[in-house]
């Protein structure tokens, strides 16, 4: 995920220990990236949606801050209430770790605004616990105010039931904040940046964010 | 300090306990020469785990040292914690293999989950950043509902623990055969990248340093289960039950981080991780490499369970334990850091000038042994080994082909040990950390760049096990010979291998036979392909009820391509042309076709030339490197065509064969197993061609890359969908591992 | 003195349990007959340093709250002693 | 008819259990005081076709020593109704 960030951004990103309380002064961007916090021991993301730091993540996506969670990243942002839904064990109760396909379902955030909407992209899905849940209210509202950021999609686009390989409720892979400043995804789009790794199809993810946050510091 | 003596057993009791715990009555007698005295139990405890086969690799150390282990680039051989070589631009490739064989069969997820913490402490333990985990299993019949059950825990166990340390499994291998029903394989392999002037050791020195237990609480798990019967030590003896080992990945995952932080001070004297016989084992090793005394206060070690003797404590196995030599000091200093990281922190003991182990507990003395005879008096043996008769070569022309090409290339991707392993490598993150160039299924090797530089690591583990059988030391060289073969097919150099070494009960000359023989071939191999053995493991006692697996030397291989983007896969590109690289003859004895469709596990496995082997391979990598190749794939298990079969599932690109050349049977053609060979996909088969007879070295166009989606059309025009090959090539593991 | 509580976990009704599922299949593929629903969740049993039931309880169900459930997907049941 | 059992399988004791660990710690630092161990484990819920509680009884403890439980390291309780 670092090196995703600094290739788009062109700097490095400060780390943060799971203890601190502050975010750096001039924040612009938080990043939950993937990665079995505290072995995602009770459920993925439970213990460290209540770490200490979480409370100024809070704050900051409260002041209308940046804020994008991926896989485990993701499940912190609904254990912590920051996103709605729950991720539940994979349909398969097995891990996954394979290669997905997205369709973009809300264009012009900024997380998404390198794409068009009903854009099909490539990413990387590994993950124990990525069926996503929400009751059918939620999910309605979640669709009709346009929340529903990205799709599990087969290579054409079509959002079938082979494609959905976590079981999602309605093949969701990520969702958004009302603000659309919060995004949450299970996908590693950090992981296709570089035709070594084998594609950039995550690319206009961390460009879209990048325009965004030119546009509009913090 | 007071230096009362241990309390003896009594003399009767002693000896008794002595041959439960696995001791001879000789090697109890040295026991008592050495100490002057009856061993007190603790102590007894580390004699016996000290000369177990396990610590002191007393069968196999005399044969384990015909293997080649230097080359220029070779930092660090044999007997450390993990083997060290140079990767250029003053970085070091650590790694090691290691089994977890018999914890995997009693609790499968857990023991595979352990087998991949220990094999990752090892390769930190050296200052590594561990940055690849492989896999090397080997399990029973798969219509067993038993072998269902291990191999779904043993994958669940393995991925487990990777995924969640955030360290990517991006390779193994995985063979069947009822050999293995009642003693599955679990051999797992951890690669690391540190600075190559910055290479931990065991080796203590200073007196007076401090001795640092770091990591987790040490309870009473995995304690050699014949103490534990003798009902005389446990009052309660439910409560003292030896336990397994339970494997605690995200306290692992602290442990390398807070290890790799304190390590980027220079605080640290020497570092040993706890695994086998724990604290034993650490701490012996460790003065004994630095030729110096240590005494260790039990009361000062971290506790998980109440009333844990000092014979437990020494030899607990529980899991994410280090033990480091600190500089005097620097103890507040490293006690930050394992506090910040919420690990458990102690000082132990103390390093001394005596060349003693003293172990103290509750005010009493419990063990007060000399080192040097500890190691030097070891019991060390070299058995008798009766040689394996070399079978007969079998005549290609005495197989008739029972079910002709087109079906027995069905049959076989779709056969447990040719069929995909997508069931197995999808449950393996093998992407986290975003340097997975190549991951499992995509090139020979796995491409595991290096952070931040173009250079990246070629990795994977091979053995034929049925060639061993047949004829070891063919079966040694085989194995070594494909582990560079792998490497090679991707365009790296390969530098070094390690190895686990898995057989039956030494103590038969039959199995002892099967060891030396296999070594014999591996050090011939290692020889003429310059790929030293820098790190291994030895399991012996692989049997149930007397009958013993397949001897398998299981070779994990490395090697270095200096720019990834070079690194080529497996996938079969439109529009290429195929040459085959290397000589066909048709061998067919040991051959998965001779097994699967005639039926018949028989004949001499086929030879490998090893002059052959490194001019091919040689030129193969050149070739790779020169551009023009868009994708190489070994020729082993299946023979030539289903090596081309993968290249075409891999890239779902068909291709048109040519016909076999006149004097060999179709079938052999096909299916044999010659070794030393490469299939190449390229752009100008001419040129190639060209280049090859140049350079002396067999190679024959074979057929040219179709359309993608298309079908693979054998010589005579028959077609093969790839849609029915893929079907049965990847639908047989998900198959059998739902029960159908 | 210490009071040991119970908390049971539960996928709630109308939430999908592929774990439930795969059990009541394992089950059936053993030979069990007659198994109807299987519903899989968590206990967690603790030790709570006090001395009245009912404040135990009162914590435990603050834990269950705040930690050990997730009530979006799950219900919560506490027991105490 | 059918009769409810309700499998509890927790780690022995002595077995480590990082995840009853890890929720401990995490209490603690969500400001819980006083908690001591914690340990972690799965409940099976069942629905049987039996009509005699002490038959089920007998059926859900198979069940549980032969899937349910790995006995090497864990304990089950079984209670019906
Ligand atoms: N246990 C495993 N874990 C991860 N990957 C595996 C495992 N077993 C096999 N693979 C992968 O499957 C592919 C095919 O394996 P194998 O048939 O052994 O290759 P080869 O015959 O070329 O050595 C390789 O990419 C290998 O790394
Ligand atoms: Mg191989």
């Amino acid at each position: 995920m670092a090196i995703a960030l600094e290739r788009a951004a062109g700097r490095p990103p400060a780390m943060l220990f799971h203890r601190e309380t502050e975010l750096p002064r001039g924040t612009d961007l938080v990043v939950l990236a993937g990665g079995f916090s505290y072995g995602d021991y009770l459920r993925c993301g439970a213990i460290a949606a209540h770490s200490p730091i979480m409370r100024a993540v809070r704050e900051f996506a409260a002041r209308g801050g940046h804020v994008l969670g991926v896989c485990n990243g993701f499940q912190i942002l609904c254990e912590a209430q920051m996103l709605p839904g729950a991720l539940l064990r994979n349909a398969s109760l097995r891990f996954l770790s394979m290669d997905c396909h997205l369709r973009v379902e809300r264009a012009g955030t900024p997380f998404t605004g390198r794409w068009q909407k009903g854009a099909v992209f490539r990413s990387v899905m590994a993950h124990g616990d990525g069926n996503y849940f929400a009751d059918a209210a939620t999910l309605d509202r979640l669709e009709g105010e346009g929340l529903v950021a990205f799709r599990y999609c087969d290579a054409r686009g079509e959002a079938t039931a082979e494609a959905n390989l976590n079981g999602s409720a309605r093949n969701i892979a990520g969702i958004l904040s009302p603000n659309l400043r919060v995004l949450g995804l299970m996908p590693h789009p950090e992981d296709y940046v570089d035709p070594l790794m084998g594609g950039t199809d995550g690319l206009p993810l961390f460009e879209s964010l990048v325009d965004a946050l030119a546009a509009a510091p913090a | 300090m007071t230096t009362a003596a241990p309390q003896p057993l009594p003399a009767g009791r002693a000896r008794q306990l002595a041959a439960e715990f696995g001791l001879t009555p000789e090697e109890y007698d040295r026991v008592l020469a050495i100490l002057g005295r009856a061993p007190s139990l603790t102590e007894l405890g580390v004699f016996s785990v000290m000369w177990s086969e396990h610590c002191s690799y007393k069968s196999s150390k005399v044969w384990l040292r015909e293997l080649p282990t230097r080359a220029p680039w070779v930092i660090q051989g044999p007997g450390e914690n993990a083997g060290v070589i140079a990767i250029g631009d003053g970085l070091a490739a650590v790694f090691k293999m290691e089994s977890h064989n018999h914890p995997s069969f009693i609790e499968p997820y857990q023991g595979a989950a352990t087998g991949v913490g220990g094999i990752l402490r090892d390769v930190f333990t050296m200052g590594a950043r561990p940055v690849a985990n492989l896999n090397a299993l080997r399990f029973g019949d798969p219509k067993l509902p038993l072998t269902r059950r291990i191999l779904d825990g043993v994958v669940r166990g393995i991925g487990g623990y990777g995924n969640c340390v955030g360290v990517p499994t991006v390779g193994g291998e995985v063979n069947f055969h009822p050999a293995y029903n009642g003693n599955p394989l679990v051999n797992a392999m951890t690669v690391g990248i540190a600075r190559a002037d910055r290479i931990f050791t065991a080796r203590a020195t200073g007196v007076g340093n401090p001795v640092v237990y770091v990591g987790s609480r040490t309870g009473r798990d995995g304690i050699h289960g014949a103490t534990m019967a003798s009902a005389e030590f446990s009052a309660d003896a439910e409560e003292k039950r030896p336990t397994v080992q339970i494997g605690d990945p995200f306290t692992e995952k602290l442990l390398i981080e807070a290890c790799l932080e304190l390590m980027a001070t220079d605080a640290i004297v020497a570092i040993q991780d706890m695994g086998a016989a724990g604290l034993t084992s650490s701490s012996v090793e460790m003065a004994g490499k630095g030729g110096m005394g240590i005494e260790l206060d039990l009361d000062a070690v971290p506790q998980r369970e109440e009333g844990m003797s000092a014979y437990e404590m020494m030899l607990s196995e529980s899991q994410e334990r280090m033990l480091m030599i600190l500089k005097p000091g620097r103890e507040a200093e490293a006690e930050a850091i394992f506090r910040k990281w919420e690990l458990d922190f102690a000082v132990i003991g103390r390093l001394t000038d005596t060349g003693r182990i003293v172990i103290r507990h509750k005010g009493v003395v419990e063990a007060d042994i000399p080192l040097a005879p500890l190691e030097s008096e070891a019991p060390l043996y070299r058995r008798p080994a009766a040689e394996t008769p070399k079978p007969p070569p079998l005549d290609p022309a005495s197989v008739p082909d029972p079910v002709g090409v087109a079906e027995a290339l069905r049959r076989l991707v779709g056969s447990p040990d040719l069929c995909s392993r997508r069931w197995i490598w999808d449950q393996y993150d093998s992407t986290v950390g975003g340097q997975t160039v190549r991951r499992p299924g995509a090139a020979d090797a796995a491409i595991v760049k290096i952070e931040g530089l173009r250079r990246a690591l070629a990795l994977t583990t091979d053995c034929t096990p049925r060639y061993c059988a047949a004829d070891p030391e063919e079966g040694g060289k085989q194995a070594v010979a494909e582990a560079w073969r792998n490497i090679t097919a991707t365009g790296a150099t390969p530098l070094a291998i390690t190895d686990n070494m898995n057989f039956g009960n030494p103590e038969k000359p039959e199995i002892m036979g099967q060891f030396a023989g296999c070594i014999r071939g591996m050090a011939a191999a290692c020889r003429a392909l310059d790929f030293p053995v820098v790190s291994g493991n030895v399991s012996l006692y692989n049997e149930t009820v007397g009958r013993a697996i397949l001897p398998t030397p299981a070779i994990g291989g490395v090697g270095v391509i200096e720019d990834a983007a070079r690194a080529v896969g497996l996938a079969l590109v439109p529009g290429c042309e195929l040459v085959l690289v290397g000589e066909t003859r048709g061998h067919l004895g040991q051959s998965l076709w001779l097994r699967e469709i005639a039926g018949r596990e028989e004949g001499a496995p086929p030879p490998v030339d090893l002059a052959a082997e490194r001019r091919n391979g040689d030129f193969v990598r050149a070739r790779i490197l020169a551009g023009g190749v868009r994708a190489c794939h070994d020729v082993s298990d299946g023979g030539l065509l289903v090596a081309v079969a993968e290249m075409a599932l891999a890239g779902d690109v068909g291709a048109a064969l040519e016909p076999p050349p006149a004097g060999i049977p179709a079938h052999a053609f096909w299916f044999g197993e010659d070794q030393g060979r490469y299939v190449l996909a390229v752009e100008d088969g001419a040129a190639l061609l060209a280049a090859a007879a140049a350079a002396g070295v067999p190679a024959a166009r074979i057929g040219r890359a179709g359309a993608p989606g298309g079908a693979l059309v054998l010589p005579g025009g028959r077609s093969i969908s790839l849609a029915g090959l893929r079907e049965a090539h990847e639908g047989v593991l998900p198959a059998l591992m739902e029960g159908r | 003195m210490t009071i040991r509580a119970r908390v049971t976990v539960m996928p709630k009704p109308g939430v999908l349990d592929p774990q439930g599922k795969a059990i009541g299949h394992a089950l059936a593929n053993l030979g069990f007959a007659g198994v109807g629903e299987v519903r899989a969740g968590k206990v967690i049993e603790l030790e709570l340093a006090e001395t009245d039931p009912a404040k135990a309880k009162a914590v435990a169900e603050e834990m269950a709250r705040r930690l050990l459930a997730n009530t979006v997907i799950e219900s919560y049941r506490v027991e105490i002693g």
